[in-house]
């Protein structure tokens, strides 16, 4: 089973790991991002392609479950303005073994940084920029490879 | 061959717009040279264009090298390299 | 900031969560163990050894501290009778870098296993079995070594 | 040296009780020393702590292997292997 939404609401973690935990698989792991709150950000900003973005989402949850034994993929991106503390981003797998379901979400983090078309604004008090992307990210996905 | 341009982040800021229709002539052939013909267009597309480097593409909504050919490509997106997650 | 709870009441997963992701650093990995409904099992009882229970937990957290960057460690151990689907175990750690949450996460939940004195007891129907130790979780717990 | 063992799981069962205050003779070095002397105290005993491979052991709430030393232990627990998580 994969859920992926790409929304604009708060993700419910609650809701998507309940969802996981009742594919009866015994294991469940989880990755969240949380917009930081220590360096200065006072609002994030996310924007994406619409169509390709699920579809990116899509693909990178069918190559989890083609490479491990999966019960369930679930990938949620939040998109549009959000401030320190928010959830950006939750992946989740659940597995039989904990090792495919913790890998796995190694995995959909990795990939979804460098293979999905997200782009991240950051506003400091009056300030803006468009973040940068990192090169430890590349190298983060090719590690799979 | 008219095509539907995207544009997302600073370089849609750059452009001016998010999405155009163009017609480039025969010549344009991969999406590099459509990214030379663009700049052209105006002094915010000739911005946002400039440097190939820092620019990344897909063709009908999946991502491809600058080198890519358009064949008969519909949709083509320009934007800077991604930073979800 | 570790925390440690072996309890009979269910594990509230929102609250764990929550409580790492207020740590601030961005990114949160969690494993959590489900009693499975698909191999006949109705009921599992969980035993452990009060007050090593604790400690052995503390020292686990303690050493993932001492080995990844992290800002936040929780271990919650489910002790006496549940039901499948009930939660048994939650890990969760919290790190600026989803890869050092990730794999202090797998970390956690490898040594637990091995390292911790719990046992579990299974009924199914009117039979009951003390569970065997496995091997792989012997050889899963010595790739950290 | 008086000493109080701890049984967990089918270790309890068998023994039919989870604690007792033992006072083991002066060549009782070892914890399995401390074992083999158990299982003279009932036919339960003998049954729980009959294999030695089946079972591991604490002092003091920290896990030694069955070779070791009893020094001055005041809390030894012998059970199965864990099966927790």
């Amino acid at each position: 089973m994969i859920r992926v939404s790409v929304q604009p609401a708060p993700i419910e973690l609650g809701i998507e790991v309940a969802a996981l935990e009742e594919r009866g698989a015994g294991g469940v792991a989880t990755f969240t991002g949380v917009v930081r709150s220590d360096d200065g950000v006072t609002e994030l900003h996310l924007e994406h392609y619409p169509g390709m973005t699920e579809s990116a989402l899509v693909g990178i949850a069918e190559q989890a479950m083609a490479r491990w034994d999966l019960m369930g993929v679930t990938i949620v991106h939040r998109v549009g303005p959000m401030v320190p503390g928010d959830r950006i981003v939750f992946v989740g797998t659940a597995a039989s073994h904990r090792r495919a379901a913790l890998e796995s979400c190694a995995y959909l983090i990795d990939r979804l940084k460098t293979d999905a078309p997200f782009w991240k604004r950051e506003r400091l008090g009056s300030d803006s920029r468009w973040v940068e992307a990192r090169d430890s990210d590349g190298d983060a996905a090719a590690r799979w490879d | 061959m008219a095509v539907t341009v995207l544009y997302f982040a600073w370089v849609r800021e750059a452009v001016g717009r998010g999405e155009e229709k163009v017609d480039p002539p025969e010549n344009v052939r991969t999406l590099s040279d459509l990214i030379a013909w663009l700049r052209g267009r105006s002094d915010g597309h000739a911005e946002a264009l400039a440097d190939m480097d820092r620019l990344r593409a897909a063709i009908d909504q999946n991502f491809v090298p600058l080198e890519a050919e358009l064949g008969d490509a519909g949709e083509v997106a320009i934007f800077p390299p991604v930073t979800g997650g």
